[in-house]
């Protein structure tokens, strides 16, 4: 029982690892700043949880998953929320996307910027 | 061994990372590289220790994902407003003042 | 071919710190030429801490080698290591250069402040951080009297 | 190759892969030369070097290179950077020949000197066999506290260590007396909130950080408290516990954090730190042992009555060391105090100085 936590725990990780590596990939070839936002951010935590949840399996019940769950709450709270405002840093420093036109993006820089 | 696969797929995780932040052609590529890069590197932390035998060592780990948030936020901060001081809000304090 | 991978760690220590120096040598700006010292430094620290490194060994918390972590640790580096160089059934790296090199990072933070702070008042006072330039504006207010020469 | 291992490849991979991306940053960090790129490569090159540090079996280095390298390096350089703007980093060709030249020369001369270097790795180099491993066997019946490098650093070394608290103070009254007093300094201006679109008012950003600043605080003082039982000790606590601020001054405004952490007051627990770290030592003396030996710190009636739970019953064979465990956490949390202060001070400094400069070549006689 304890070696097939041991396999299940680690292709979990391989596969957050895998996530990463495509998110990594996405943040290489996107063409603009807000599509590489996308790609990086929830790779980031996509990755994180599957990785963090893999390696719990692995350390079964103890301090160690204690830690790694936390690890896994303080992710969850910080790459989202960073990601959330370096999209609008970039927003209200007027980067426009670069496929397509946010129609929304023109009518509230019209109303923001008073 | 999956782990030191994983390992292995964060490393160029990483190194890809680095090429994105060496070549990133705004600022906000630059940042994100850096997050980006910083919660990759919070993740190798927790695999090392695992790897290594030694999994007390999730402390570093904990620590860097929440000094990430931080440094973000400063090059963020740096790079849109110009001013480490400013109140990341829009309306004066005598008016919002909760944020 | 050995001597490749046994020095391999000093070699790219000493390639970091004349990157190090490259940078700090290469530009007049008084910001900069920080970052090169910083690069400096930080690789000395490494230089330390690779000397330190015992293979087989773990960091320098004592754990008991009944435990599991020992035991795993110990049949990884071999039994016959660990009773050559372990202490109490375990190997561990040398603590010393750790602890040299942690206070080195702390001041080392702390005096790249000053520096800076520095960096900034000079601005302040001559309107730019290029070395060259600051020296110059210092050659023409000596002349003109503003400032006492330097002793 | 006497006694060296050459197994664990995994090591020595992770150990070669991690110089490599290195000195790719480094490298980066040479050719560009543009200011803000290189202080984001200098957060990657000190966040690698914290990781190369823990597959070196340095965690309390690590611990430290992730909290000040990444940290609070970046944003002083940002600091310095925002206020000497308008310098532009120009870097001319003529310049470029030479230092590279000297470089090389130098590097070829010093790997040249690394050959008879011991082995990587080698148990048996000299440093390894004789100094490191006294420590080692000696920490246990001397200290009794697992993590040996808390124990040289606090205990074997206490009094180097009280150098380097007062050397970190000495650099909290330099940055505070340079940008931390004159008119431009942070005392004496409102700074209004940003004008901009709706995107500039962070909710999320406000939100997480009245989550974080707390949790932050509180695993400041954890690392602190385990600092002999994991890696953790004084340095690492107290610059976490500044992170802590700096987040609450980044999000919320200079203005706010410093009507709740004054100046005045960061400075004051900043001597306290050092005040409580001689002290410690000089009660030392008083109970008759030598300075900062803190096998005197309890007089013996004093030790009896501490009581069993606390470190288990006394039995002659291994001795409890009370004043021991006592004495490394008063200087820890001495230490705490220092870095802590010492790092907001200088964020305080770099934060909440102005940068209206006079014009080049108009340099104020005697300016403040």
């Amino acid at each position: 029982m304890a070696d097939a936590l041991f396999w299940a725990g680690g292709g979990l990780a391989a596969a957050g690892a895998l996530l990463a590596l495509i998110g990594a990939l996405g943040v290489l070839r996107f063409p603009d700043v807000y599509t590489r936002i996308h790609a990086a951010s929830i790779t980031d935590t996509g990755g994180a949880t599957l990785m963090i949840l893999g390696l719990c399996l692995i350390s079964g019940l103890s301090l160690v998953t204690l830690k790694l769950v936390l690890v896994w709450v303080f992710i969850m709270l910080t790459s989202p929320a960073a990601a959330n405002a370096l999209a609008n840093a970039a927003y209200s420093a007027g980067h426009t996307p670069w496929i397509g036109s946010f129609r929304i993006m023109q009518d509230n820089r019209k109303g923001g910027s008073r | 061994m999956l782990l030191i696969g994983a390992a292995a797929g964060l490393l160029v995780a990483m190194s890809l990372m680095i090429a994105r932040a060496i070549m990133g052609p705004s600022h906000y590529d630059r940042i994100l590289a850096a997050n980006s890069f910083g919660t990759k590197t919070v993740l190798l932390l927790a695999i090392i220790g695992f790897v290594f035998g030694r999994p007390a060592f999730l402390d570093i780990a904990l620590v860097y994902a929440l000094i990430n948030f931080v440094t973000t936020i400063a090059l963020m901060k740096f790079f849109r407003y110009r001013s480490l001081a400013a109140p990341l809000t829009t309306h004066t304090p005598k008016e919002g003042g909760n944020g | 071919m050995s001597a490749v991978l046994t020095h391999f760690n000093y070699v790219a220590v000493i390639v970091l710190m004349m990157g190090g120096l490259y940078i700090l040598l290469s530009t007049g700006n008084l910001v900069r030429r920080m970052i090169g010292l910083a690069i400096f430094q930080t690789s000395t620290g490494l230089f330390y801490i690779s000397l330190g490194k015992v293979s087989g060994g773990t960091a320098a918390i004592t754990l008991d080698a009944v435990s599991a972590e020992g035991q795993a640790l110990a049949a990884r580096a071999g039994a016959e290591q660990v009773a050559r160089y372990g202490v109490e059934g375990v190997i561990y790296s040398n603590p010393l250069p750790h602890v040299l090199i942690l206070t080195a990072i702390v001041v080392g933070v702390a005096t790249l402040a000053v520096g800076l702070a520095i960096a900034v008042r000079l601005r302040e006072a001559y309107g730019t951080i290029e070395t060259d330039e600051i020296q110059a504006l210092d050659r023409v207010l000596t002349a003109a009297g503003q400032v006492e020469p330097a002793p | 190759m006497t006694g060296y291992i050459p197994g664990f490849d995994a090591n020595l991979a992770l150990d070669a892969i991690l110089l490599v991306m290195l000195v790719v940053i480094v490298a980066a960090i040479a050719a560009t030369h543009r200011m803000l790129s290189a202080v984001i490569l200098m957060g990657l090159y000190s966040l690698v070097s914290a990781v190369w540090l823990v597959v070196m079996d340095a965690a309390d280095v690590a611990f430290t290179e992730a909290v000040v390298g990444a940290g609070v390096s970046t944003i002083v350089l940002l600091g310095a950077i925002l206020l000497t703007r308008g310098a532009a980093a120009k870097v001319s060709g003529r310049r470029r020949f030479l230092p590279a030249v000297l470089a090389l020369g130098v590097g070829a001369i010093l790997i040249y000197a690394t050959l008879d270097l011991p082995d990587f790795g080698d148990p048996a180099s000299p440093a390894n066999a004789y100094v490191g491993r006294a420590y080692l066997e000696a920490t246990g019946n001397d200290m009794g506290i697992p993590n040996v490098v808390t124990a040289v650093l606090s205990s074997y070394r206490g009094f180097d260590t009280l150098g380097e608290t007062v050397v970190i103070f000495a650099a909290a009254i330099g940055v505070a007396i340079m940008l931390g007093f004159g008119e431009r300094a942070m005392a004496d201006r409102t700074i209004e909130p940003l004008a901009g679109g709706p995107a500039d008012h962070h909710v999320v950003l406000r939100v997480a950080a009245k989550l974080l600043i707390p949790i932050i605080a509180l695993y400041a003082f954890y690392v602190q408290f385990h600092g002999d039982l994991g890696p953790g000790g004084g340095f690492q606590a107290g610059v976490i516990l500044a992170v802590a601020v700096i987040l609450h001054a980044l999000v919320f405004g200079l203005k706010d954090t410093m009507a709740a952490v004054k100046p005045k007051f960061a400075r004051g627990v900043a001597a306290l730190g050092v005040l409580l770290y001689a002290g410690i030592g000089v009660t030392c003396i008083v109970n008759g042992g030598g300075f900062l030996d803190y096998d005197h710190l309890f007089p013996r009636h004093i030790e009896a009555q501490i009581p069993d739970w606390i470190l288990g019953p006394a039995d002659p064979a291994h001795p409890h060391h009370w004043g021991q465990h006592f004495g490394i956490m008063a200087i820890e949390l001495g230490v705490l105090f220092t870095v802590a202060a010492t790092m907001v001070t200088i964020f305080y400094g770099f934060a909440g100085r102005s940068m209206e400069a006079p014009q080049p070549g108009a340099p104020r006689s005697g300016a403040a």
